[in-house]
């Protein structure tokens, strides 16, 4: 596996700002087009949103871990929380064609990630803590790519 | 993130710049309650200048779009809105739903 | 010279680009007419694009205020003037006159 | 005498924007600076619309003549037509203090043409035609000036 970058910061929402600037950057790296790396930080913002206010219940003094990596041709995101851990079946897709004024509030982060990355999964680990990896694919046009 | 308001004859006009995420969308959902506290119930945000705007954004804009349309003549309107903003309302399936002008001048004109 | 006219709920926008000399100040003063002929007496002048506002085209300006202002409500407001153009209102002395706002959307939610 | 620029064109106000191009280009080439071409531009247009209106009763088949030229520190443009002649002092000055309300329609070229510019003569001949020329004093640069 080629090299992981690494931001860890303190489980505040003042951080998505650097986060997603951080990941924005490796992504740039790694030769991702702009639109993409938008893609990207919609999907880190809102699962990192999630991570404070569902997992840690928006306290702002906790873990919140963000690892980026290139494998093959997908641009990985890895965030990682040691908070509350989270069954993702167990919510529903919003219902997008409801009149506005019916429409629930929330429920948009998830789905988010789901339509704007190429997968997302959730998993728990007794040590490792909470984790989301999502994957977007690129063309590399890096020189030295094994691929 | 910053928003400018400027008190118009028939609505009120909201000029948002920057990022909009779960920590600056609190500001933006105050920003539209303090007009309509004000009585103002027309709101045009500016989007020019909008780098994100993710779901908290959006949750606060449905609020105040709700709120504002329960009164006669009210309603919030967009203007400006960069293509990959307009991206994410579009799969929020929001985009359909609000009216969006191209300028300021003509949300503001529609008032 | 151009002339774009944008009908706006509350008033009509008009941007004006180019010269507006006594050969082309006839078409301003169409313009005004045909917004006033529409029953519309509030109109916003655009000048961000005059490279040129000469005494013919002041005549016009002065012609439509006053037939505007003799509406309720009615007026003439100019928006986004350049400099230039500024210093030959101030010379005519219609600058303290004529409302003029920075911008045309500041001008539009005038009205 | 420096050399004397002419634009001869036929008496409508079409040509109004070429005879602002031709004696801004002079006094461009004169080292003016811009806002005293512009000045420039409107003293010129008002002279040259009168004679076109009044001189000529706004017939355009006539013959309007533009001539530049630099005088010791001032740019210098003669306009020359061959109708009506014309008494300056004839005509008062407009009221600037009036309310819009009350202003009288027009009355204001022969004003732009003397505040904008630091001289202004008409005159009257029985060949050469009515003339009014227009002074405007700048710092010449020109590196071969006579000053
Ligand atoms: N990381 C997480 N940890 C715990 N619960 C979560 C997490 N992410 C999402 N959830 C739960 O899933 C629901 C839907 O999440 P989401 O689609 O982001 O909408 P929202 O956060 O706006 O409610 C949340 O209300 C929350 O109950
Ligand atoms: N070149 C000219 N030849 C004849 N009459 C002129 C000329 N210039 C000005 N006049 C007269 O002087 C009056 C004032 O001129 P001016 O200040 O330019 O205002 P306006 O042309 O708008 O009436 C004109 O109405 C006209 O009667």
């Amino acid at each position: 596996m080629a090299v992981e970058y690494e931001l860890c910061v303190k489980s505040s929402t003042q951080n998505l700002a650097a986060i997603a600037e951080f990941v924005a950057e490796r992504a740039r790296e790694a030769g991702l087009d702009d639109d993409s790396i938008f893609d990207i930080q919609i999907a880190v913002d809102e699962a990192c949103t999630n991570t404070i206010e569902h997992a840690y219940a928006t306290r702002s003094d906790q873990t919140l871990r963000v690892c980026c990596s290139v494998q093959d041709q997908e641009f990985v995101i890895r965030i990682t929380d040691y908070g509350t851990p989270f069954d993702p079946d167990s919510i529903p897709e919003p219902d997008l064609e409801a009149p506005m004024e019916e429409r629930s509030i929330g429920g948009l982060g998830v789905f988010f990630m789901r339509r704007l990355m190429d997968s997302v999964e959730f998993s728990t680990h007794a040590y490792r803590g909470n984790q989301v990896v999502m994957r977007k694919r690129f063309v590399p046009n890096d020189v030295d790519s094994t691929q | 993130m910053n928003i400018t308001v400027t008190k118009l004859k028939r609505c009120d006009l909201l000029k948002l710049e920057g990022r909009f995420d779960s920590n600056t969308a609190p500001e933006l959902d105050q920003a539209m309650n303090d007009s309509m506290d004000d009585g103002v119930f027309r709101i045009v945000l500016d989007m020019q200048d909008v780098e994100y705007f993710g779901s908290a954004a959006i949750r606060a804009l449905v609020n105040a779009y709700k709120s504002c349309r329960e009164t006669t003549g009210g309603d919030v309107r967009l203007a400006a809105v960069p293509d990959r903003i307009m991206h994410v309302l579009e799969l929020a399936g929001i985009a359909p739903l609000v009216e969006i002008f191209e300028t300021p001048t003509l949300a503001v004109g529609s008032f």
